[in-house]
């Protein structure tokens, strides 16, 4: 499982490096400079879908600076995508705690993740519709208030065509 | 195997080492270039008749071999002699020596497991918190000082500045309150980069142990956070700093050569350290020795308290 | 609920349909039926996905991608190590104010050659009352004088030759002892093995400094040896082999059993090559992390003997030799002149121990350097 | 009032990638007494849910939602201290790596000894000798001589009956089972599945067992859930989920296992990956993998119902209930697969079942 081998690799690099630089570096780097430092980005493998045609959405965050960048969420969830708005094309609000947490970067870093978004809305708990024809908004944001203020977040648009 | 066949087995290993090392500190004055007896005699002119008087002390006239075995006896008798520089009985200024490197040494380990157990341990619970954080930095700053500069540092500031150690009284006896108080900077100076490593090492293990099922499951059985930690992680951490200990001690007879020497501190690295810029041969030979023997011997202690601390090794 | 009878004829329950509607819908799907196409699609994406893992962006990815690379990718995962590329910082700074302190000259009988002709120093190392005596730091002597009236900062300067040139040389001679008899000892065991070993018990049993230290007397009177420098450093290698053969010997008992070991071997590929060009190689990673922190040890021990007034003459300007003059003007107050010698050795032992703990994790990311620091010293 | 209720129960780890809900939406009950298995593909979740309910989750794991009542009291709720005196007392867990599970530099009777001296007030002679008769209960031959021994001079097997004395040690309510004889030989886990059985047929200890193994349940269990992508997707008595699965991924866990007289060239299996539980598909979370899904099974999510009337769940655990649109009417091409009784005396003998013929 991906998530063992990550917490396992965190864990080796935590037990052998001599000095926390993350750390170090979140204290001396100025707060405007670390959100400035993280560009956030989405896009989808096309503009144009048939109906029922899967989205493929590729989200990026990317630590511009050669130092290691942590940035404070409101949240463990440090980041969502939403279509039209809608956080993972829902309109059921999904229980994530709103305790602070941070989103760290090694220098340059560059994270991608990867979304499908099957032309459904999620209308309740057990309830997905598709969608009609038209234009939809597709937008990653960091889960900050201030995320559209400090430009942690990043749009696109797409067109499902009949 | 029993622990008690594991000792014996330990000890049968340990006997060869033991001779080499006499083996080697007897041969010290042959690998000088020269004669033996010029080393012993201190590389002065000498009589014809003192020159046969040394001979036959240190048995020069016989072959090496006997040479070796008479040496070995008197040095099991402890007979090492007069110091051809001073003219004082070797053992009698060995024996005076000792205790206060004893002392010392003794002061400074308790210190090093004093700060460096419950610090390790600290750090390996918070890890990654701003205590981790500060510990692991104060570590590496430990193990990369020199201990002379500390010791240097430390007498500026204390004795020279602030006046609070002044230096000893010449008769204050070994066991007093002066000694103590006297003791702590040279044992704040010898104990700290022992500290830092104590901790690292006990860090990154219980950094280790953390991780495993074990923990788990002693959490799932309903033992208190801190059972499971001094109980139950600690034990098992706590076995490479025991690998350790030998070499600490070692570190510790290096560190107290210099300490002991900046702070006029009348121990066995002091000695050692005048006896050689003297070139008082027996002298050396002797320290060495009981440095020697004593580093073998703390070394099979160590593996058996290893062997009674971990079950697995005697198998 | 407990009396129930265990279900012990389950061995006779076959499913039949639910493989067969498998492949019906494999079929289908490859035919591009509407009504499953986006169920298929989903599937597609989640595998790949599963395969990817999450794609986290890093020059590593691609550098594991090739074998065979080793080095290179060691030094890729040093380079993004921040803490062991800025003590390698300071060791490259440290190394050029050394080697550029004051002019470095090659002289014969006849001719003087000058190999380095620049001084950042601004005065003779050994120069005495450039300055007043025991002067506290100021513009013209930045880091002060000593006793005798010398500038430290020059002193400081030129010092570092000594400590980092004593370290290298002195750490490459006992590697140069200790990899090949602890290469012999393991790949050969018996007696051989057997025999290196108990001379390697026997020297473990004296401390490094110790060791050294009982060694200066008798090294000293060889005529080659010369100034002391030769004597601080043979001193200092005599000691240091053991820990190097004592750690490739361990290496080696495990390299030789693997199967290309076995498989030279059955070749019938001698035994000289199979250690130069199988053994050694695949047991070296862990003597170079050891190496390299144990210039760190030398260098405090060279800096020890000096300060004890051992081995190299009294005077030089080498920074443990510096200290132990300054402890009299530091009795007196005079505090600058220990400060900066001091501060050099800690910084070069700091700079060393980042840059080891660097080295071991760019060669063998899951070893806990520690758990080598406790087999060396 | 069931032992152990957990009422959907939701547990979360946090990623970079995003928010891994490893559990999600999860209802069981557990009575006194009874065995209750918990099955699924690994990945699915099933060792968060245990390992949840005493609050034992490694690493980011949190449990967000949902209560796990013990005896009436929430667990979530409960002080440390509190907590403390029902882990190993009240529920008790048996791990799955039980040479992992045991401390190495202490005697296995002495980490026995240790968990009954923390919940009773026992005389280290009397702890002594309880857990001299627990390692003789479970099957330990010469308990006295080997309390005194080490982890390492058991065998797995013993190791894994050490590791089930400690859980016993206490009289435990509850025994949670994860995985117990995974990893084992054959034969040794057989030991191990007998000395469980007994358990479960003799004591008033409830187990939940967890597991991939549908054979090691049939041997064990009352009751079976199935597990999902983090949800429950079956819940039957034992026989009735052998003889007559309801969900199809049921169908296709019961049709990948292995068995004695098997005469195919090779196991079929589900098709595809598990999904991860970061994006989980929607509407019905098996749709991508099911042989049988239609349109509507990608918008819609099945509740468990009652396989015969549609209706959703009552209180009795003891219903069968699944989790497939097929139930509430939906499919329109219905579930087509058949469970075949074979008798070893006459393979001819069968007894057909055709599920969800077109309505």
């Amino acid at each position: 499982m991906t998530r063992d081998a990550r917490l396992h690799e965190r864990a080796t690099d935590e037990r052998t490096r001599t000095i926390d630089w993350a750390a170090l570096s979140h204290a001396v780097t100025p707060r405007a400079l670390r959100y400035r430092a993280i560009d956030v980005g989405v896009s989808t493998d096309k503009r144009r879908y048939d109906p029922g045609e899967p989205v493929e959405i590729t989200i990026t965050f990317r630590n511009r600076l050669p130092i290691p960048i942590r940035i404070r969420t409101d949240s463990p969830n440090y980041w969502y995508w939403t279509v039209d708005g809608l956080r993972a094309a829902s309109q059921v609000p999904r229980a994530v705690p709103d305790r602070p947490a941070a989103f760290s970067f090694t220098r340059r870093e560059r994270k991608r993740f990867q979304r499908q978004w099957h032309q459904r809305m999620q209308v309740s708990e057990d309830e997905w519709q598709p969608v009609d024809p038209g234009t939809y908004t597709l937008a990653v944001s960091l889960t900050r208030s201030d995320a559209a203020a400090r430009g942690l977040i990043d749009h696109t648009t797409i067109e499902i065509v009949d | 195997m029993s622990l008690g066949r594991y000792v014996g087995r330990r000890l049968a290993v340990t006997v060869p080492v033991l001779f080499g090392v006499t083996a080697l500190t007897f041969s010290f004055v042959h690998l000088l270039p020269g004669d033996a007896v010029d080393a012993i005699v201190g590389f002065r002119a000498v009589s014809p008749a003192t020159e046969a008087a040394t001979r036959a002390e240190y048995h020069l006239d016989q072959p090496v071999w006997d040479q070796y075995l008479l040496w070995l006896r008197d040095a099991i008798t402890l007979e090492f002699g007069e110091s051809p520089v001073t003219g004082r009985d070797v053992s009698a200024t060995i024996g005076r020596r000792l205790p206060a490197t004893l002392a010392l040494g003794g002061a400074a380990w308790l210190l090093a497991l004093a700060i460096g157990i419950p610090a390790g341990i600290v750090a390996a619970v918070r890890a990654g918190e701003p205590a981790d954080e500060v510990g692991r930095l104060a570590a590496l700053a430990g193990i990369a000082t020199p201990n002379f500069w500390l010791g240097l540092i430390l007498l500026f500031v204390f004795s020279v500045r602030l006046g609070w150690f002044r230096v000893l009284p010449p008769d204050a006896p070994l066991v007093s309150l002066a000694t103590a108080k006297f003791l702590v900077l040279p044992t704040i100076t010898l104990g700290t980069a022992s500290a830092a490593l104590v901790m690292r090492l006990l860090r990154s293990s219980m950094r280790r142990e953390l991780d495993a099922t074990y923990v788990t499951a002693a959490r799932a059985k309903g033992l208190p956070e801190r059972t499971v930690i001094l109980k139950h992680v600690l034990r098992n951490a706590v076995l490479p700093v025991v690998t350790v200990a030998g070499l600490q001690l070692a570190f510790l007879v290096d560190g107290a050569v210099v300490v002991e020497g900046i702070f006029s501190w009348p121990g066995m690295g002091r000695l050692l350290v005048q006896s050689v810029l003297q070139r008082d041969y027996p002298v050396i030979q002797a320290i060495v020795l009981v440095i020697g023997i004593a580093i073998v011997l703390a070394n099979l202690l160590v593996d058996i308290v290893y062997a009674i601390l971990d079950p697995r090794i005697r198998y | 609920m407990s009396d129930r009878q265990p279900t012990t004829d389950r061995g006779r329950i076959r499913i039949v349909g639910f493989d067969e509607a498998t492949e019906q819908k494999r079929d289908s799907d490859a035919s591009s039926d509407a009504a499953d196409a986006d169920g298929a699609a989903a599937d597609q994406s989640i595998a790949s996905r599963a395969a990817t893992g999450i794609e986290s962006t890093t020059a590593s990815t691609s550098a594991l991608a090739q074998p065979g690379r080793r080095l290179e990718n060691a030094w890729r995962r040093f380079r993004r190590n921040r803490s062991a590329m800025a003590g390698l910082a300071v060791l490259i700074v440290m190394t050029v104010l050394a080697v550029f302190a004051r002019p470095i000259t090659v002289a014969t009988a006849e001719v003087t050659v000058t190999l380095q002709p620049f001084s950042l120093a601004p005065s003779d190392p050994a120069a005495m009352f450039v300055g007043p005596p025991n002067a506290s730091p100021s513009p013209a002597h930045p880091f002060g004088t000593d006793w005798a009236g010398r500038d430290q900062f020059s002193r400081v300067l030129v010092g570092g030759r000594y400590t980092l040139s004593i370290g290298l040389v002195a750490v490459g001679l006992a590697l140069c002892v200790g990899v090949p008899l602890g290469a012999i000892a393991g790949y050969f065991g018996g007696w051989i093995d057997e025999a290196i070993m108990r001379v390697v018990d026997v020297l473990y049993a004296f401390p490094f400094l110790v060791l050294a230290i009982a060694i200066v007397p008798i090294l000293e009177p060889v005529p080659i040896l010369g100034s002391g420098y030769w004597t601080v450093v043979v001193a200092l290698a005599v000691t240091g082999w053991v820990g190097y053969a004592r750690l490739i010997r361990g290496e080696v008992l495990s390299v030789r059993e693997r199967e290309y070991v076995t498989a030279a071997r059955a070749l019938g590929v001698p035994d000289r090559t199979i250690i130069r060009r199988h053994v050694v190689p695949n047991a070296i990673a862990p003597v170079v992390v050891q190496a390299t922190l144990n210039i760190g040890t030398v260098v405090l021990t060279a800096a020890a003997l000096g300060f004890l007034g051992l081995g190299l003459e009294p005077g030089s300007a080498e920074w443990g030799a510096m200290l132990a003059q300054g402890r009299s003007s530091l009795l007196r107050g005079d505090w600058h002149v220990t400060v900066f010698p001091g501060l050099a050795i800690f910084l070069f032992v700091l700079a060393i121990n980042l840059v080891g703990d660097g080295i071991n994790d760019a060669l063998e990311p899951n070893r806990d350097v520690d758990d080598d620091r406790r087999r060396m010293r | 009032m069931a032992l152990l209720e957990v009422e959907d129960l939701v547990v979360q780890y946090y990623t970079d990638d995003g928010v891994v809900r490893a559990v999600d939406g999860l209802s069981y009950e557990i009575r006194a007494g009874e065995t209750v298995g918990l099955v699924g593909e690994s990945g699915a979740g099933k060792s968060a849910a245990s390992r949840a309910v005493l609050r034992l989750l490694d690493g980011t794991g949190e449990i967000v939602g949902g209560e796990i009542r013990f005896r009436g009291r929430d667990i979530r709720e409960l002080s440390a201290d509190d907590l403390q005196a029902i882990r190993g007392n009240e529920i008790a867990m048996v791990f799955q790596d039980a040479g992992a599970a045991l401390n190495p530099v202490y005697t296995v009777g002495e980490q026995i000894a240790e968990t009954i001296r923390v919940h009773e007030d026992a005389s280290d002679g009397e702890a002594r000798n309880r857990t001299i008769a627990l390692l003789d209960r479970v099957g330990i031959p010469n308990p006295a001589a080997r309390y005194a021994d080490y982890p390492h001079e058991f065998s797995g097997g013993m190791q894994q009956r050490a590791v089930i004395a400690m859980a016993l040690s206490c009289d435990p309510a509850v025994l949670i089972c994860d995985e117990p004889t995974t990893g084992l030989d054959v034969t040794v886990q057989a030991g191990i599945l007998e000395l469980l059985a007994e358990l479960a047929a003799k004591s008033e200890t409830a187990i939940q067992l967890v597991t991939h193994d549908l054979g090691v349940v049939a041997e064990l269990c009352d009751r079976v859930l199935v597990q999902y992508a983090g949800e429950i997707v079956e819940r039957a008595p034992v026989d009735e989920l052998y003889y007559d699965p309801k969900h199809p991924y049921t169908v296709g866990l019961l049709a990948a296992t292995p068995r004695l007289d098997d005469d195919r060239e090779r196991l079929p299996t589900i098709p595809r990956p598990a999904p991860d539980l970061v994006d989980p598909p929607t509407g019905c979370r098996f749709h991508p993998r099911c042989p049988y899904a239609e349109d509507c099974c990608a918008s819609r999510r099945p509740s468990l119902v009652d396989p015969v009337s549609g209706r959703p769940v009552d209180g009795d655990p003891e219903t069968h209930v699944a989790a497939c649109l097929e139930y509430t009417g939906d499919l329109e091409a219905g579930l087509d697969y058949e469970v075949q009784i074979r008798d070893d005396a006459d393979s001819n003998c069968r007894e057909r079942k055709q599920q969800g013929e077109p309505r």
